[in-house]
């Protein structure tokens, strides 16, 4: 990994830690991996300055396919995970990825306070609307009416999860939607999530060949947005509310400053602290 | 009549002031050149209803409340009542109440305690600015022979940003209790002996443990609110920016917990406090640290449980869950602090375990340890410092494919590098893994994680810190945590008489140490176990752990009622021939 | 050779049809009269990786595989190698492979077992429509000596949804490797016994966990998914509505157990079902349910901890967490079936004695018991049903100012309103509380629901069903769980050659049983302790729990690994002169 | 009690346990108490039908001192606790009551979760801007540059909690703010709530006087909305994105239908389900 150790001149390949995937063949989630490691490559960042983060999920298995430094954590933690690495090491290029199951159901209370907190990271959910990993159940995003989720025989028959509008109401700084379809546009949408300040979340949607095949027309269906990203949180939310959750590209772009406390020492002797305990 | 050591029960009805005037009057008494304790007993009321400070003082260092108290001063004739059950009295002992507004609640115990009726609302009307508390404090300080001088250097400190009128009013006050105080019984306290400025510290155990963990290294904390251990928080969010350090306010345990996990994994030495339903919370988690190998400091500052409990109330009965309260085979540290002043040694010796083994340790502090506030010697620094082993860049592990995260190597400890080192490129993984953390089921690479996991842990060096053991004969006395305090004066009493008794309060409390153990119970016939638990967790820990020797009896009680020394001597008697205390 | 079973693995790689071809011949074999067992194995794809079905058939119940394997049949040469530590071979083993597309996967053990090439993906192609996997059913059941004539009941039963077409082309192909088995070595399986339809049951043991949860009352259900419970819960999501009761879904494992801690306060017998990961989220609620006595059931289906481990294979070290992962002092329930079809048994026992109780119970089922398929015996319906003790509207304790929920009472358990009920209005709480269920922080109520809780649950009268014993003599053999099933066949071949063996498989593993424990160790001189733990769980629960006479030995690993009945054997060689087997 | 237990002519303080709440004197929890009883006087519903649920905090105690059915649960998941009893236990009228840090911090996954399912229940949220109970740290609705809080001395910087737009965004079927200043009408607005169909959250400025004692001047700050409820989630959404969080009342009335599965057998002998695992 000689030239993976300096930052120049490296390939997407590189980025790529050589552990076959556990992925059912056609899985979206082979593209993200592409996607990912072409924006790790067009930014040039070296592979030992970037963290990916992640929880469970097939999804959530994309760090160690990665030759970068990851961390396959827990179920729903992975934006805590990554929160707390990012606040102790600003200068990494922290990305935390997993499925919608991981990233809003179990997840969904560090989905809001990090968009909240708005710490300069990436979040990339690779979105199919089931649990994968567990064979197959209804997650946050299924659409009401799915019959075949093995534990809603008939259908969740509740109010599907949106995530870009939540992430907006709670405060995420970048938004932008994807498709795993579509491996350029996503990479160059990853890189504009990365270089943009404080927290991005790119929704990919990526189908779930085994559990949702029918999900292999969302390349047909998905579109561009037809306007440009804004930066008004209440016209993005206008326009959120009423998108049908396949317009991709950008949709919005904040600009609140990151949460990152400084880490700048304000006494060089750790003993003056014990002034404070003398009689 | 003069005792060795004086304790003192302060009472008052909501915004009374008592715990300001039991504050001062500890720092005074410290100011003189006494040790002492302060704790604080208050009703469900957030704020406004009855409260009590129960103060005691000596020139020996001390550890415990005694068997008694000798004077009692209720600033509201209702407000005892509450406090009655902690508050046991002596035919000689005095109570000083103001009557006035209100029958004195008729529940005290019966005793031939002398009760002295004194107008200190009155008293404080008098002086313009005045409050009872002050008057109180003048009338306690000379009651158990404080110079009026070492008050007011208190007075000065605290109320310089007041003002002086408010000063003024004070002084004044304490001057009307001094003058008041001179026809009541006096005690003759232990003598005063002065001792030079900063020699001795006021310091409360959850202070404590805070500058253990930055001593120890921690620079980043992750914390969730919650009582008994928030003061610890409090302490960090100020202290830490000055070292350079940071205290996120999580939205919950489970964030504050992978916080600190995604933190350590960056590098740096992490804590979080919290009490037993956090805990509950994190142990998921906490699974994590071990399987992926990312050293955490857990601190559980416990409280009465099960569930939301009595949470402002002492009790030791988080052991169980810190010790099996990981699902799978999880090995990991649990520790527990022997005394208030060692929450700075057991939890700065945590951080340096965890970050010396890439482990989880769990400090089990708990109410009485942690909120309890002592005049106490200025506490050593020990050179224990968190020293994680990381591979230097270019060494041999890092050339060739991979870097081999989890080589089993001869200790279970593998260097592990730290994002941002060229060549060290690794995925920490909650999944069981091979040597080179890539996923794996087979029954081999599971296996040989295993015994990595656990021989680290068990093979380590630990010297004499996994307890303190001292005395000798062959009855002993083990307990742990906040009874540890108790015990030992009981045993320094008996010990006065003659008595011959080993005590061993344990420090690490997992890892398990057999050899230690086996050689600490040499020759022993006959032991004591002592702790605060219904359900004699740590009885039933020492089982499973240990073969106990001889004839073994478990003296055990729920909170929030706390051991009182003559409570441990009587369960000692017949084996060392009648009370000796 | 005949054998009294047969063992038979089946490889294959993925989308080959594997599982199919064991389930049917499974079906089939239940269908001619025989008992069996069968076992999936699967590497990490999600899928389309190798997958292997691991089948037994005798004429005797079976609760183990055997020591070894008598005929393996591969689809694909390349799929055997990952299987290879989970299927022993003997010298007089036989292999069948397709050596076509691939040379086979050299990492086969030394063995003289011997191959034979058949060609059926070439044969399944001269079938239209036909499929490799459907060839081999044919094969596998002629070698076994199991009728065609099952088979194609079973073809009829499974494919009458896909048509007259698929329908032909499978019995073709089955024909086709009835035809082709002519020239293999058969082998004779145990005698054929025909048996009246109905009389067996094929089920798994998360099926007889959902059956038994049912049978017991439980009417609600919330739960998240995870490996391996979450067919348990597939289960139910279809079987509930049936019986007017519900499933949902939740967002976690936190809202999982309090949505059934809530439901349960409404009246309706309530359970969750999750693994080790989700059950460490659970506990700080379980701690809830005990404190303020709201009966609920969890079910954790165990896999290899710690951590996320190895979710799809077996373990069982979630007994600390079970026993102990609860914060304060929190008496409760923790049960484990001692068989795949004794998951109905025990589930449904849990549930009757978590209402009777008002406190929470936690199953330990595996993943071994849990997603083992069998042919069994019909089990029994026991009359165990939820019962709570509710007060009668208008009874004594109703009238008067505030009913008493927690009244102490004599056994502890007190009368409890639901709902609805007029006059029998209170508060739970996890907060501790006095009798009537308002918040007390007073030592004396502290004690008094302490007492209360754990005297219901230490008092109540389990009868015989607390564990399994059996056998007599002076050795015993305590284990539980999925551990049970090679213990059992292991004394059973031993007590075959005459030595006398005792069996004690624990069911009730909280509350502890000190009589009964101590009538069954009556005489008993050496004691062997089988659990399938790195760290010894199971043998310090024992210690801690009870005095363990004489000489004891544990024979533990962790998973994947299954013990086999042979080396159970080996571990009592010495104890019962030589191996027997 | 004895016309406790039938619902006719019952008194407001009939509702009440008797229990000394241990709030501090002057905290707008009391009011809050208050209007609670008055709506369920207002309703006319029998204390035994009725069931408040709660986490903890100080808010959270609401339970003991009534004289309905009550349960004071662990903190943070006094949603999912309610949720379960009421998809149970549909005759019964449940109300989940609590505070910012219960509700929005720890329970922000339940208040996601539950707003999306939308059962027929009642949430009464205390909102203080601080933890009380734990004497005085920022929460998730607490100003970013509020410096008091004791985790937070030089204050959180983060983006402030919108629990009205979250509650909108995640499918919540009825929206209103109250003032504690304003105990009748709050009373009112739980009377509306309480009969709304599905999911109601109901916001309560309620002041913590001892560790936000300037909140004491949120009754001179709020004022009445100037607009009526809309149910139109977009129009809502507008409005709330804009609001300063001080208009009172009825902000967003749905009609989405409740979610409560049936609860009728579909077969009368449990043996029926035997016959799927005969051979
Ligand atoms: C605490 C806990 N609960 C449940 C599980 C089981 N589990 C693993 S992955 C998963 C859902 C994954 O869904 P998603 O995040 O959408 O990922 P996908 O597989 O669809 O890519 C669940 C429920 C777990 N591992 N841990
Ligand atoms: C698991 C857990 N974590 C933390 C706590 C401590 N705790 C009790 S109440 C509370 C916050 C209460 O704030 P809020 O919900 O706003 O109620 P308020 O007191 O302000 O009315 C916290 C953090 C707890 N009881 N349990
Ligand atoms: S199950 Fe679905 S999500 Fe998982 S790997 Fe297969 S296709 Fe991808
Ligand atoms: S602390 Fe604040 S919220 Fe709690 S009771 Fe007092 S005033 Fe009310
Ligand atoms: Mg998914
Ligand atoms: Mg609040």
């Amino acid at each position: 990994m000689t030239n993976a150790t300096t930052g120049t001149g490296l390939k997407a390949r590189e980025y790529k830690s050589g552990i076959k995937p556990v992925w059912c063949p056609g899985c979206g989630d082979f593209t993200v991996l592409g996607s990912l490691t072409k924006a790790l490559s067009g930014l040039q960042i070296a592979p030992e300055n970037v963290a990916i983060i992640s929880g469970i999920g097939c999804s959530s298995r994309m760090p160690t396919y990665l030759s970068t430094y990851g961390f396959h954590g827990v179920h729903g933690r992975a934006l805590a995970l990554a929160t707390g690495l990012k606040v102790a090491r600003p200068d990494l290029t922290v990305i935390a990825t997993g499925g919608d199951g991981d990233g809003f159901s179990i997840g969904g209370n560090h989905f809001l306070h990090t968009c909240r907190r708005n710490p300069d990271m990436t979040y990339i959910v690779m979105d199919n609307q089931v649990y994968g990993m567990t064979k197959g159940q209804a997650s946050p995003t299924t659409e009401p009416n799915w019959e075949k989720g093995k534990l809603t025989p008939s259908g969740t028959g509740i109010n599907p999860f949106q995530p870009l509008v939540i992430a907006l109401a709670s405060g995420a700084n970048f938004i932008a939607r994807c498709s795993s379809s579509d491996q350029n546009g996503t990479a160059r949408t990853i890189v504009e999530a990365i270089r943009h300040p404080g927290f991005s979340l790119v929704q990919v949607l990526s189908p779930c060949v085994t559990f949702r095949p029918e999900q292999r027309d969302w390349k047909k269906l998905v579109q561009p947005a037809p306007v440009e990203a804004t930066s008004d949180p209440a016209r993005a939310a206008r326009r959120l509310l009423t998108d049908k959750g396949l317009f991709t590209g950008v949709l919005f772009k904040g600009n609140r400053p990151p949460y990152q406390p400084l880490l700048e020492p304000g006494i060089d002797n750790i003993a003056e602290l014990d002034e404070e305990f003398r009689l | 009549m003069s005792r060795q050591s004086l304790s003192i029960a302060l009472s008052g009805s909501g915004g009374s002031g008592v715990m300001t005037c039991g504050s001062m009057l500890l720092e005074a008494a410290g100011k003189a050149g006494w040790y002492g304790i302060m704790t604080r007993s208050a009703g469900p009321q957030i704020r406004g209803g009855e409260a009590a400070a129960l103060l005691r003082v000596s020139n020996e260092p001390l550890e415990s409340h005694d068997d008694s108290f000798d004077l009692v001063l209720a600033l509201d004739p209702g407000s005892l009542g509450r406090f009655v059950a902690e508050i046991p009295l002596r035919d000689d002992s005095v109570i000083i109440c103001d009557m006035a507004g209100g029958r004195r609640n008729a529940t005290l115990p019966e005793t031939a305690a002398r009760e002295i009726d004194l107008p200190m609302k009155k008293m404080a009307k008098a002086v313009k600015g005045g409050r009872p508390n002050m008057i109180a404090l003048g009338v306690l300080a000379r009651v158990i022979g404080l110079p009026e001088s070492s008050i007011n250097r208190i007075l000065d400190k605290a109320l310089k940003s007041k003002g002086p009128d408010a000063l003024e009013a004070s002084r004044a006050c304490v001057k009307e209790g001094f003058i008041a105080a001179v026809d009541l019984p006096a005690f003759t306290g232990p003598p005063i002996v002065a001792v030079p400025d900063g020699e001795r510290w006021s310091i409360t155990g959850n202070e404590a443990a805070g500058l253990g963990a930055v001593r120890g290294g921690v620079r980043f904390v992750a914390a969730y609110p919650i009582t008994p251990a928030t003061e610890v928080l409090e302490w960090l969010a100020t202290s830490l920016p000055k070292l350079g350090g940071v205290l996120v306010q999580a939205e919950d345990e489970l964030a504050s917990i992978n916080q600190i996990i995604g933190a350590s994994f960056g590098g740096k030495p992490s804590l979080t406090a919290t009490s037993g339903p956090g805990l509950a919370l994190m142990t998921e988690s906490i699974g994590l640290s071990v399987c992926a190998e990312v050293p955490v400091v857990v601190l559980d500052v416990m409280r009465c449980g099960p569930s939301t409990g009595i949470a402002t109330k002492n009790e030791q009965t988080d052991l169980n869950i810190a010790l099996n309260g990981l699902h799978g085979d999880a090995p990991h540290l649990v520790l527990a602090p022997t005394s208030l002043t060692d929450c700075i040694f057991t939890t700065q010796w945590a951080v340096h375990l965890a970050e010396a083994m890439q482990a989880p340790a769990i400090v089990l502090s708990d109410q009485s340890l942690g909120q309890t506030r002592a005049i106490v010697n200025a506490p050593a620094d020990i050179a224990f410092l968190a020293k994680r082993e990381v591979p230097e860049p270019g060494e041999e592990k890092l050339q060739g494919e991979t870097y081999q995260r989890y080589a089993i190597g001869a200790t279970g400890v593998s260097p592990m590098t730290i994002p941002g080192q060229p060549g060290g490129q690794y995925t920490a993984d909650g999944l069981e893994h091979t040597e080179a953390g890539a996923p794996s089921s087979l029954y081999a690479d599971h296996l040989a994680q295993l015994d990595k996991r656990s021989n680290k842990i068990t093979g380590f060096n630990y010297g004499e810190h996994w307890a303190d053991i001292d005395g000798t004969g062959d009855t002993m006395v083990i307990t742990w945590g906040s009874a540890c305090g108790p015990v030992r004066e009981a045993l320094t009493r008996l010990r006065a008489h003659g008595a011959d008794i080993k005590m061993l309060a344990i420090r690490l409390l997992a890892p398990e140490r057999p050899e230690d153990m086996s050689a600490a119970l040499e020759g022993i016939k006959r032991i004591l176990i002592v702790e605060q638990s219904h359900s004699k967790q740590f009885y039933r820990y020492l089982r499973a752990a240990y073969d106990l020797p001889g004839e073994v009896r478990v003296f055990n009680r729920p909170g929030p009622l706390a051991f009182k020394p003559g409570e441990i001597i009587e369960q000692l008697a017949d084996w060392c021939g009648g009370d000796k205390s």
